[in-house]
This record gives structure tokens, C-alpha cells and sequence, in this order.
């Protein structure tokens, strides 16, 4: 989680830029760009662990319930999918106005983005409350730990990206945000498209092969 | 609105001032809600194929491929991986790959698969 | 010498020692106990009691310290500056919305301590965000003679603080009431409400970023109606409570509905 | 918020304006001199030799539990350490000196070096660079204290460096040691992801015109290899870390095998981080050497795109490999003849480096200086190391192996003999560019014999101990199983390494004192190759008076020797005259902050808050999300410098008084801005 504070301060070091000029870089690309794939790098190898360790305990499910098509949720899990696919194309829309300079649809589609990240992390509230109601507790077993450690992770990284979305958008409301700024936007945008692709990750290797 | 009045003046200087970006010819606004209606599209076809009854070994191999190609859609297009520059993809490969080959690697010394 | 600004903290010391004693007086202590801060005799309900003592006490220190280093006032300001004259009144300072924030702050206090301990939290919070800010504004309003200057100060201090709090209050009360609807209704319902609440952040979207202009007043209004409505129904559902979720019998018919002890579980503490 | 602060308008009409700078915070800090110079620093120089000095006080720290250990060894039966506190100090030796002394040694150098081996003016984030320093510290701090909270050796980690699950858990490891183990890891990782992401972006991005990839010093090379094997490291311990965090504090089952869980995970994921952690110890003294060995055998170096393929080579091998730290543990015969294959399989790229420092000795004219002997020491006692190594790749042998103290000597000839001899050899080398005087010959001789007699005395002892069958972390052994002669020259020959290490301590100061009596070192003390000893010495702020293109691998030297009709090599220009003279004053660098030192403050909060109560974690929560927010809204520059509101009240405002307070003298270099020098350093000004 940690990191993923920190890259938050990355996204936003392009408001440190100098209005208006682009440095000469080797690459031709930004540092800050550069620097958020160099962390969506690290982040694959994080996300591995925690699915890997989820697959490994997978069916470790002592007392308690296991990973079954009657206990999850499928139709509002498929429902939750779509409403972050649905971000996922409101962020690109918002980096794609931000690059016109278009600064109200900017603001729309971030907002948009950060209500639909927010409907998502309220299901997976929703999904928790009714698991644990369910008898499946952080400590039942092997499995709901790596279960809910693994969601959970997601989670805190959709909610870090909702926080980023929401301080984008007061800045931009404020007039902190320089047109020229579109690159903010974009690695605000590349982290949350690479908390979608995790999910589309998880939805199919958690619940759908369940 | 100030700010807006602002950035109609600025707009034409600020894209001119960022050659980068014009070059790759994005693909338009249309065209991401296209991309979004496929990922919206295969999505509801794995949920649906979730609920067919076929053998395991023609269930996952089809349903990780409607994932591989979710995620390249995403990746390629959403991120635009596809437009810049090759060292982004590799980084991000790089990284898909290792963490690939690292944990399948320690899943089949636990012996996992046989579960499947 | 006294100046005015002890006469006024002071005063406000007075005030609050006096609330005190009523309040303790009144719910339920006898009337020594809350005159000696309890040293013979019961202060009636302490939270409360002891509030309003910290309050005087802080009063009175704040009191103290003006006394001792002579600030804000106006005649010292003069001698340090070598002047023989008084300072002209400092330039009027703009609308404030903090005194209504802290007479709600206190209100859900108060309230709090006859509902619900979380309420009460909630005016506690209140009340400490509010004496951030009308601190910080006190002292911004102020600091130059610009008040241009003055408002980029004040936020050149308070963003760093304010944005991610806004930020995470925003998340956390849109996700918590939205959860609560999801948990209220019933298994389809909560596709239907998941789905439906969606589709109308988007399409209105939508609608917005392609549709005819709209009027800034109408915008803000249309958001401030979309938040009442999740927020309201947020609380509707809460005080409804959550559908009838039965524990799941795998293969043992081991019971689990134990809620509390759940939750415990879940949380680890 | 004193009076003087508040604006004054007196009847005269007078403006009576004190207060230019209501609050200090939120302006940049200014200033290079004095404390906050080095507090608030962000330039990649004073950020990498305080790494280095944080890692030499740790090293000292380590050194003692080491000197602790042998003497509790030195006879059978010692009663020095009761079990439970030679279990403490034996897991703190290794914690200590593998995160805490090595690593921020090799990110000593990384950070000095690497902006100056590419040409650039700064790494490209500077503020972040800050950060991970403080980081550091904030977690060595954070990991040593628990030798004293709750009580001297109460709460110390006991786990061993590997931390097996399930001893890790709280069944097994009631105190609260283990925890600080965990959260101690934790934040250091943050350190060094966050180092990592910077120097990767900036050996991407900011090499000077003409540096391709295949130009850079091979040093450059290897640390970058470093950072990309901590880029994806790190994370896999970071998960394996959360969820014995997990585990401890609330109670979930991830090493719990009364649930069920299974201790290997735990193995694989510590392991597939902690082999390509073997390299990221031992690859930037690899990088040290490759710079030491052709300046004293005046000599390119040998195979330089073998030397840096073996390198990448070395890196991608090592995730493979990860699994021949379990042999014994029963990952079934597959997995262990895979393991042992590709483990055999690694062994050639590191013969290839070896054999290229061997090549580029060969025929050259060697001056043995101390940097040059500790180099050599390197190749050396490496192969000693790797040798045995190769031993533990087979598989039959490792079983016979595992767990004693042949163990303990291979992964000391490996680690102490190559990377800890290789950073000395990087100090007695870079010394002169960074503090502007040379390291005294004769002490460093002293030193170094010192240092490789007792190293050999202490580690080659415990080959045969270990084929003896002497197991490692026994705190004590009974009398008669022939132990007591190899363990009392062990216990000496440490005793001699700290008298090496005491010499060095002393050369420093000595050194210093000599130097005040010695002329200046110059830009190149030792006629070398790379571009950091193309300016003066030591290094000043801006590193390079103007851009520098580069047309060649070893540019530097190409600059000063030529070849005559003959082909013979001959001097053409003087170090003196290539080399810049570091008195370039237009400059823009990027301002010093505070925000890293606050932001990283905020860790130990944190985690002294998960052991011990969740209100530190808010106050911890407050200082990062605060300093990270602070951090983003900073502008670039000192506000008031440049721009900002005072502008707008015309000339009388009293801008002026702090022109004359602030800008006088050092730091009216750093800024001045003009107009093309903002841009060549402008990259630095964002981080």
C-alpha cells in the first residue's frame, strides 16, 4: 500500500513541472511517465504473490465455507466488473479531454470516474458484510484470509486511485491544474486502467473458475 | 467559468507545445467507447459461459482467454501501450512475465494443479 | 495589566466553568462536586462535564498566554514598533462559515451524548476540524494587508491537509452508504441498485459532456441532489437495517450467526 | 505567530511589513551550509554520503553483535549469551549487515555515482531520492530500537534472517521481535523501491548526449541491473511480510499449520526475493571492481559487452534459482534437479567477470594501491566463495551441507569477501572525489592485510567446521567433537577484522589531518576513465560546468590519450585541461525541501502504532498522507525567489530585505536562473 502512496506522489510531481516545457529526455518520455510503468512493473510482481497465495490455499477451507458458485455473488460481482470496466472508460475519456484542454469534460469524466470507483468499493463492502454474515471470517481459514487479503489489497489500491481521482479533480476545480497538464491525468489514468486489468484478473480466476 | 475562457486561449498553444502526443494519432473518444462496448461485451460472454456445464479443460482455457484478450484490450489501448514507446511495454511485460514465471513455477512445486 | 484579549478568554473561561457546573449539576451530580472539578462528589455525566472543563481550561490558558506575551494587542504591537501611535484596525475580514460549522459541531455533541457514541464522535471530529480551520482563517485573514495574499497563504497551509481529508470523507461516505443500501435490499436488488445507481453516474455524465450547456447553478444543484439522495437513503437504509443474510451451511450445519463475535473475528482486534 | 508577524499599518501611513515569510515551512528551505544543508538536501552527492555514513554506524552496530557471537563461540560451553539472546543477536548480525550496512553502502555509491557516470546534473527525482535516504533510517532506526523497547533484549527479532515460518509465529515467537522484524523490512523496502524506481528512470532518461547504453561504465551498468532486481523483488517480500503481519497482529491463517497452512509459502516467497537479493548484494561491488581494475592495470577492461551481458545475465538467472535454499525441505525431485541445473547454470556468467578481471590484469602495468588490493581481494575471495557455492548447487552434496557452518562460511566468503571487500575497495577509490583528499596508502595497506588475513582466519575455519557437522545458530557445543581448535581461530581472526576496521576509522581522520598539508588532489588523482573524474574534487553541487557530449565508452580517457603513427598509446592532454574546474556559478538546481525528512518520519509511527497501539498509526497516517500532499502542491522552486504574491504590491513591499537577507552569498548560485541552464537541469527540478 505504501508504494502505492508513493506513486501517488509521482502522479503528481508533473504539477511541479515547469508550465509549459518539456524536458529533453533520453527516451523522449517523461521521468514521471517512465516512473509510473517502472512501478506498474513492480506492482505485477505484487499482485502475483497475493493471487498465487490465493490459488494455493484455494480450497484450505476448514469449517467454513469455500469458493463455490452458490457462495459467491456471481450476478453483482459480474455487475461490480462492469461498473470499473465502465471507470476504466470514463478515465480514458478524461485523459483524452484533458489532452484537448477541454477542462469541463475533464472535470465530468474524473468525477464520474471517482463516483464509479466508489460504487465499486462500496460492493465490495456490500460483498465483505455479507461474507462474514455468511460465516466466512478473516480468520475461518486459510482460504477466506487469502481470500480477503487479496480483495482487500485490490481494494485499498481502488480507493488509493479514488482519493487520487478526487484530489485531481478539486485541483482542477480550483485552477491548480495547468492545461498543459494532461500528464497528470495520464498516470493518474495508467494506475487505475492497472487496478481494472487486476481486476479483470481476479474476477475470472476467483469467481468465475471457481 | 474563467478557466475555461483561459483554456480556449491556451489550448492551441499547449498541444502544439506537446508534438509527442499528436503523432500516434490516438485513437478518438468513439473509438474508446468501441473498445468499451467489446470489453462489455466479452465480460457478459464469460459471466454466461460461467454458467455452462462443459469440462473443466475446455472451461478454463477458453475463460482465460477472454481474460487475455480483456486485458490486452485494456493494457493496449486504455493505457496506450500500443501508441508508446516500446520501453513502457517492456517494463510492463517484463514484470507480467517474471511474476508469470516465478509463481507458476513455485505453484507447481506446491502442487497445485492437481486440484484443478 | 489585563488586556482585552485576557477580558475576552477569560470571559469565555467564565462561561464554560459555569456551563459545567449546570450540566453536571443538572444530569445527575450534586452541586459540590461539579463547583470542586469532583474533588468532594460526583460531577453527574463526566464526558460532557469533563468537556467543558477542558474547554474553560484552554480558554483560560489561551487567556494566559496573551497576557504573558502581549499579543494582539494593539498598544504593545506600537511600543515594539517604536511608534507612538496605535495601529489602525485590521482590514475587515470576509464571510465566515466556520461559527455555523462549530454551533452544528457542538449541537451533534450534544446530541451524540443522548443518542449514540458515534454521533458523538462525529461532533468531536466536527468541532476539531473546525477549530483547525477557524484557527488558521483567524490567523490568515491577517497575516498581510493583502487579502489575496492571505488566501493563498491559508491554502498553501491548509491543502496538503484539506484535500485528502475531503478526498477520503468523500469516499468514505458515498462507499458507506451505498453499502448500506446494497446490504438493505434484497440479493437482486443489490445488482439492480448497483447497476441502475451506475448507469445514472454515467449517462448523466454523459449527458453533461455531450448534451446542451448547462447551467453552473443547475450542475451544482443536480450533484448536491445526487449526494442528499445516497446519503439519505444511505441513513433510511441503516436504520432499516440488513436483510436476513443466513449463515452458509457447506458440509457442517456448524453455527456461525453469532454476529458480534464475527465481527470480531473479522476485524482481528 | 508572534506580534512582529501581523502587518502593522501606523497612522503615519507607513506599511510596516515583518512578517516576508509568515511561516517557514511552506517555503523551500534555502541555504547550503550548516545542519539544514544536509537535513534538507536533495542533491544526489549529500544524500549518498550520508548513506554511507548511516551505513558505517550500522556496520559498527553489526560488527559488535559479530564480535558477541565469536566470542560466545570461542570456547565450548561459553556462557557469554544465555540461547534466547544469542538467537537475538545472531538474527540482528544478519538483518543488520544485509539491510542495513550492504545495501545502503552499494546505494552510498549508486547515488554519488551514478548521476555523475551518466553526465547528468542530478538523479531525476531528486526530492524522492531524499526520501528514500530517510526511509532508510527511518527503518535501521526503527529495526535497532527494538533492542531496547520493552526492555534490553526483550523484543529483539529471533528468528534468523530467513524467519522460517511457522517458528515466525506468535505460538512460537510470543514477543514481539518478530513483529519488529516484519514492519522494520517493510519500510526499509519502501526505501529501496523507491530508490530503485528513481535511478531506473534515471539511467534511462538523463544520460548526457551521446551515453547509449552500451557506453556506460560498467559500474552504471550493474547498479542498474541492481535496481531492477529490487524493482521486482521487493514486492514479493513485501507480500510475504504483510501476510506474516497478518498472521501476528490479527490473527489470519497464512503460517498457521493448525489451519492447515503450509510453511513452504513462506520459503518460496522469502526465497525468490532472497536470491535475487543475493545479487543485489554482491552486483554493484562487481560494478566497484570493474571501475578499480583498469585504472590501476591501465588497461580498458576486458570484454566490456561480455562483462555487461554476464551482468544482465546474472540478474535474469538468479530468479531461477531461487529454490536451492530448500533442497532439504522436500519440494519433491523435480523441482530439485531443475534447481540444481539452473543453479549450476549460473555459475557462468560469474566465471565470465571473473576471468575478465583476470584478462584485463594480464600484461598490464598494475599499481597496487589499496583500492587495487581490495579489488583483487574481490576476485579472489569471491571465487572462493562461488566455488563453494557450486558445491551447495549439487544437490546431494547440499543436503550433507545444509544448515551448518559451511553454510556459513561460503555465504560469508561470498558476501564479506565480495561485496563488503569490493565497497572498501570503492572507498579508498572514490575517496579523493568525494572529500577532496586521499586516503593514506600506508594505513590502507594496514588495513587491507588487516582485513583479508583476519577475514580468512575467521571464515576459513568454518568450511571445516561445517564438513565437521557443526550446525549453524547453535548458541554453544560440548567439548570433544573437535570444534574447539577452528572455533577459537575463528573467534581471533574476527577480533583481527575489527582491527582492520578500526584502521580505517583512524586512516580517515588521519588522512584528513595529512591532507591540510598536501596540495589539492586535482579532478584525477589516479588518471581514470569514467566522466565523474572529469570535474573537480571533491564534486561541486551542479557536477558539471556545461554539458558534456560523450563520443565514446570511456570518453574521459579518450580525451587525455591518443594514439601516435605507430599506434602506440600517448598522452595528448592533461587531466587539468579536460576536466572542468567546477566554477560554473549560473547553475539552476533543483531547492532543497522538507517534505522527504517528514514524510519518512512518519514510518516508525506507524509501525511502533501496529505493535503497540493504532493511535501512533494516525499520527504516523497524518504525517505521510500530509507530507505527501505537502510534497505534491511544493512549487519547484523557493516561491518566494522567484515569483509569487508579493508581485502584486508593486516595489515597496519589502521584497528587497529579503533579497538582501536570503541571496547574498552561497546560494545566490543556486538561484539564479537563466534561461538554457533552466532547462538542461530542469529535469531535476520536479523531484
Amino acid at each position: 500500500m505504501a508504494e502505492a502512496v508513493l506513486d501517488h506522489a509521482d502522479a503528481h510531481d508533473a504539477h511541479d513541472a515547469h508550465e509549459g516545457h518539456v524536458h529533453k529526455t533520453n527516451t523522449g518520455m517523461s521521468n514521471n511517465k517512465l516512473a509510473m510503468w517502472v512501478f506498474l512493473g513492480s506492482e505485477c510482481l505484487l499482485f502475483g504473490g497475493l493471487i498465487s497465495t490465493y490459488l494455493l490455499y484455494r480450497h484450505n477451507i476448514q469449517d467454513g465455507p469455500g469458493p463455490s458458485e452458490e457462495f459467491f455473488d456471481i450476478p453483482f460481482t459480474s455487475a461490480s466488473s462492469f461498473v470499473l470496466l465502465m471507470s476504466s472508460l470514463t478515465m480514458v475519456l478524461a485523459h483524452s479531454a484533458a489532452e484537448r484542454g477541454d477542462q469541463k469534460r475533464l472535470k465530468i469524466w474524473l468525477l464520474s470516474t471517482a463516483l464509479l470507483g466508489s460504487v465499486f468499493v462500496s460492493g465490495q463492502i456490500y460483498e465483505f458484510t455479507v461474507f462474514v454474515r455468511e460465516g466466512l471470517g478473516w480468520s475461518t481459514s486459510p482460504f477466506s484470509s487469502a481470500f480477503y487479503a487479496l480483495t482487500g489489497f485490490h481494494g485499498v489500491h481502488v480507493t488509493i486511485g479514488i482519493i487520487m481521482l478526487l484530489s485531481t479533480f478539486i485541483s482542477t476545480l480550483r485552477g491548480r491544474m495547468h492545461p498543459g497538464n494532461a500528464e497528470t491525468v495520464e498516470i493518474v489514468g495508467l494506475y487505475w486502467h492497472f487496478v481494472d486489468i487486476v481486476w479483470v484478473f481476479i474476477f475470472t480466476v476467483i469467481y468465475l473458475a471457481a | 467559468m474563467s478557466e475555461e475562457t483561459l483554456t480556449a486561449e491556451t489550448t492551441k498553444g499547449v498541444s502544439g507545445g506537446r508534438p509527442t502526443h499528436d503523432e500516434h494519432g490516438h485513437i478518438t473518444d468513439f473509438g474508446y467507447v468501441k473498445i468499451f462496448v467489446i470489453l462489455a461485451v466479452i465480460t457478459a460472454v464469460e459471466v454466461v459461459w460461467s454458467y455452462v456445464n462443459v469440462p473443466s479443460y475446455v472451461f478454463i482455457p477458453i475463460l482465460f482467454l477472454m481474460m487475455l484478450v480483456k486485458f490486452y484490450l485494456v493494457a493496449a489501448e486504455f493505457m496506450h501501450l500500443k501508441y508508446d514507446i516500446k520501453l513502457f511495454s517492456m517494463l510492463f511485460v517484463t514484470g507480467l512475465v517474471l511474476a508469470g514465471g516465478v509463481y507458476l513455477i513455485f505453484l507447481s512445486a506446491s502442487q497445485i494443479w492437481q486440484s484443478f | 495589566m489585563l488586556t482585552n484579549s485576557f477580558k475576552v478568554w477569560g470571559g469565555y473561561a467564565i462561561v464554560a466553568y459555569v456551563a459545567a457546573v449546570i450540566y453536571g449539576y443538572s444530569s445527575g451530580g450534586d452541586i459540590v462536586g461539579p463547583i470542586a472539578l469532583g474533588y468532594k462528589g460526583g460531577v453527574g455525566d463526566h464526558v460532557g462535564y469533563t468537556i467543558l472543563i477542558g474547554l474553560s481550561m484552554c480558554c483560560m490558558v489561551i487567556a494566559l498566554m496573551f497576557t504573558a506575551f502581549r499579543d494582539a494587542d494593539p498598544e504593545m504591537a506600537a511600543s515594539y514598533m517604536g511608534s507612538s501611535s496605535i495601529p489602525a484596525s485590521q482590514p475587515p475580514v470576509g464571510a465566515s462559515m466556520w461559527p455555523i460549522a462549530m454551533a452544528l459541531g457542538l449541537g451533534t455533541v450534544i446530541l451524540g451524548l443522548a443518542v449514540h457514541p458515534a454521533v458523538f464522535a462525529v461532533g468531536i471530529a466536527v468541532l476539531g476540524i473546525v477549530a483547525l480551520e477557524w484557527a488558521m482563517e483567524a490567523w490568515a485573514d491577517r497575516a498581510t494587508g493583502d487579502p489575496v495574499a492571505n488566501r493563498e497563504l491559508r491554502d498553501r497551509i491548509m491543502g496538503p491537509i484539506e484535500l485528502p481529508l475531503m478526498a477520503a470523507i468523500g469516499v468514505a461516505v458515498l462507499a458507506l452508504s451505498m453499502s448500506r443500501v446494497l446490504l438493505a435490499v434484497s440479493v437482486a436488488g443489490s445488482v439492480i441498485v448497483a447497476s441502475v445507481v451506475s448507469v445514472i453516474i454515467f449517462g448523466t455524465a454523459t449527458f453533461m459532456a455531450i448534451g446542451p450547456e448547462l447551467n453552473r447553478k443547475i450542475v451544482n444543484s443536480l450533484l448536491a441532489f445526487g449526494l442528499i439522495a445516497v446519503v439519505g437513503a444511505g441513513i433510511v437504509s441503516a436504520v432499516i437495517g440488513e436483510r436476513d443474510i443466513e449463515p452458509h451451511h457447506e458440509e457442517h450445519g456448524e453455527d456461525h450467526s453469532d454476529e458480534e463475535s464475527l465481527i470480531i473475528v473479522e476485524f482481528g482486534s | 505567530m508572534a506580534i512582529i508577524e501581523n502587518p502593522l499599518e501606523l497612522e503615519s501611513g507607513d506599511v510596516v511589513r515583518v512578517a516576508e515569510r509568515p511561516l517557514g515551512v511552506l517555503t523551500r528551505p534555502s541555504g547550503n551550509t550548516g545542519w539544514q544543508s544536509w537535513l534538507f538536501t536533495v542533491d544526489h552527492k549529500r544524500i549518498g554520503i550520508m548513506y554511507g555514513a548511516f551505513a558505517m554506524f550500522f556496520f559498527l552496530i553489526g560488527g559488535l553483535e559479530a564480535l558477541a557471537i565469536r566470542l560466545q563461540l570461542a570456547v565450548p560451553n561459553g556462557k557469554i549469551l544465555s540461547p534466547e539472546t544469542y538467537n537475538q543477536v545472531f538474527t540482528m548480525h544478519g538483518v543488520t549487515m544485509i539491510f542495513l550496512v550492504i545495501m545502503p553502502l552499494a546505494a552510498a555509491f549508486a547515488n554519488y555515482l551514478l548521476p555523475l557516470q551518466l553526465g547528468a546534473r542530478d538523479v531525476a527525482f531528486p526530492r524522492m531520492n531524499a526520501l528514500s535516504l530517510w526511509v532508510f533510517l527511518a527503518g535501521g532506526i526503527f529495526l535497532c530500537s527494538s533492542l531496547f523497547i520493552g526492555g534490553w533484549f526483550e523484543n529483539v527479532p529471533n528468528g534468523g534472517w530467513f524467519n522460517y515460518a511457522p517458528n515466525s509465529g506468535t505460538l512460537f515467537s510470543p514477543t514481539k521481535g518478530i513483529d519488529f522484524y516484519a514492519i522494520g523490512l517493510q519500510i526499509l523496502g519502501i526505501a529501496s523501491l523507491v530508490s530503485a524506481i528513481n535511478l531506473i528512470v534515471t539511467t534511462l532518461n538523463m544520460r548526457a548526449e551521446g551515453m547509449s547504453l552500451m557506453r556506460m561504465p560498467v559500474l552504471s551498468w550493474m547498479l542498474l541491473v541492481v535496481q531492477f532486481l529490487l524493482l521486482f523483488a521487493l514486492p514479493v517480500i513485501t507480500v510475504a511480510l504483510f501476510l506474516l503481519m497478518f498472521d501476528r497482529l490479527w490473527g489470519a491463517n497464512f503460517f498457521n499449520v493448525e489451519m492447515g497452512a503450509d510453511p513452504l509459502l513462506w520459503q518460496h516467497l522469502f526465497w525468490i526475493f532472497g536470491h535475487p537479493e543475493v545479487y543485489i548484494l554482491i552486483l554493484p561491488s562487481f560494478g566497484i571492481i570493474s571501475e578499480v581494475i583498469p585504472v590501476f592495470s591501465r588497461k580498458p577492461i576486458f570484454g566490456y559487452s561480455f562483462m555487461v551481458g554476464s551482468g544482465i545475465a546474472i540478474g535474469f538467472l538468479g530468479w531461477g534459482v531461487w529454490a536451492h535454499h530448500m533442497f532439504v525441505s522436500g519440494i519433491g525431485p523435480i523441482s530439485v534437479a531443475a534447481f540444481s541445473v539452473s543453479t549450476m547454470m549460473i555459475a557462468v556468467p560469474t566465471g565470465v567477470k571473473i576471468l575478465n578481471w583476470v584478462a584485463t590484469m594480464w600484461g598490464g602495468r598494475i599499481q597496487l594501491t589499496t583500492a587495487m588490493l581490495f579489488a583483487v581481494g574481490v576476485v579472489s575471495m569471491f571465487t572462493i566463495g562461488g566455488l563453494s557455492g557450486v558445491t551447495h548447487a549439487a544437490s546431494a552434496a547440499d543436503t550433507q551441507q545444509t544448515d551448518t557452518y559451511y553454510i556459513v562460511a561460503h555465504f560469508h566468503y561470498v558476501i564479506f569477501g565480495g561485496a563488503l571487500l569490493g565497497i572498501f575497495s570503492g572507498f579508498y577509490f572514490w575517496w579523493p572525489k568525494m572529500f577532496g583528499y586521499k586516503l593514506n596508502e600506508t594505513w590502507g595497506k594496514w588495513n587491507f592485510w588487516l582485513q583479508i588475513v583476519g577475514f580468512n582466519l575467521t571464515f576459513g575455519p568454518m568450511h571445516i567446521l561445517g564438513l565437521q557437522g557443526m550446525s549453524r545458530r547453535i548458541d554453544s557445543y560440548d567439548p570433544g567433537y573437535g570444534f574447539e581448535l577452528w572455533n577459537m581461530v575463528s573467534s581471533i581472526g574476527s577480533f583481527v577484522i575489527f582491527a582492520g576496521v578500526f584502521i580505517f576509522l583512524i586512516n580517515v581522520f588521519v588522512s584528513k589531518r595529512q591532507a591540510e598539508h598536501l596540495p589539492p588532489v586535482g579532478p584525477d588523482p589516479w588518471d581514470a576513465r569514467s566522466l565523474e573524474w572529469m570535474t573537480a574534487s571533491p564534486t561541486p553541487e551542479h557536477n558539471f560546468d556545461t554539458e558534456i557530449v560523450i563520443d565514446s565508452l570511456d570518453h574521459f580517457w579518450h580525451q587525455k590519450y591518443g594514439y601516435d603513427d605507430d599506434g602506440n598509446v600517448v598522452r595528448i592532454a592533461y587531466a587539468e585541461d579536460v576536466a572542468h574546474d567546477g566554477s560554473a556559478t549560473n547553475v539552476h538546481l533543483p531547492s532543497p525541501s522538507y517534505w522527504p525528512i517528514v514524510l519518512a518520519s512518519g514510518f516508525p509511527f506507524v509501525g511502533y502504532g501496529l505493535i503497540y497501539n493504532y493511535w501512533l498509526c494516525a499520527i504516523g497516517g497524518f504525517l505521510i498522507v500530509g507530507a505527501i500532499f505537502g510534497w505534491v502542491f511544493e512549487h519547484p522552486d523557493d516561491p518566494d525567489a522567484a515569483h509569487g504574491h508579493h508581485d502584486d504590491h508593486g516595489d515597496d513591499d519589502g521584497h528587497d530585505g529579503h533579497e538582501v537577507d536570503e541571496g547574498t552569498t552561497e546560494n545566490a548560485e543556486a538561484d539564479l536562473v537563466t534561461a538554457d541552464s533552466a532547462t538542461d537541469a530542469g529535469e531535476a527540478s520536479d523531484g
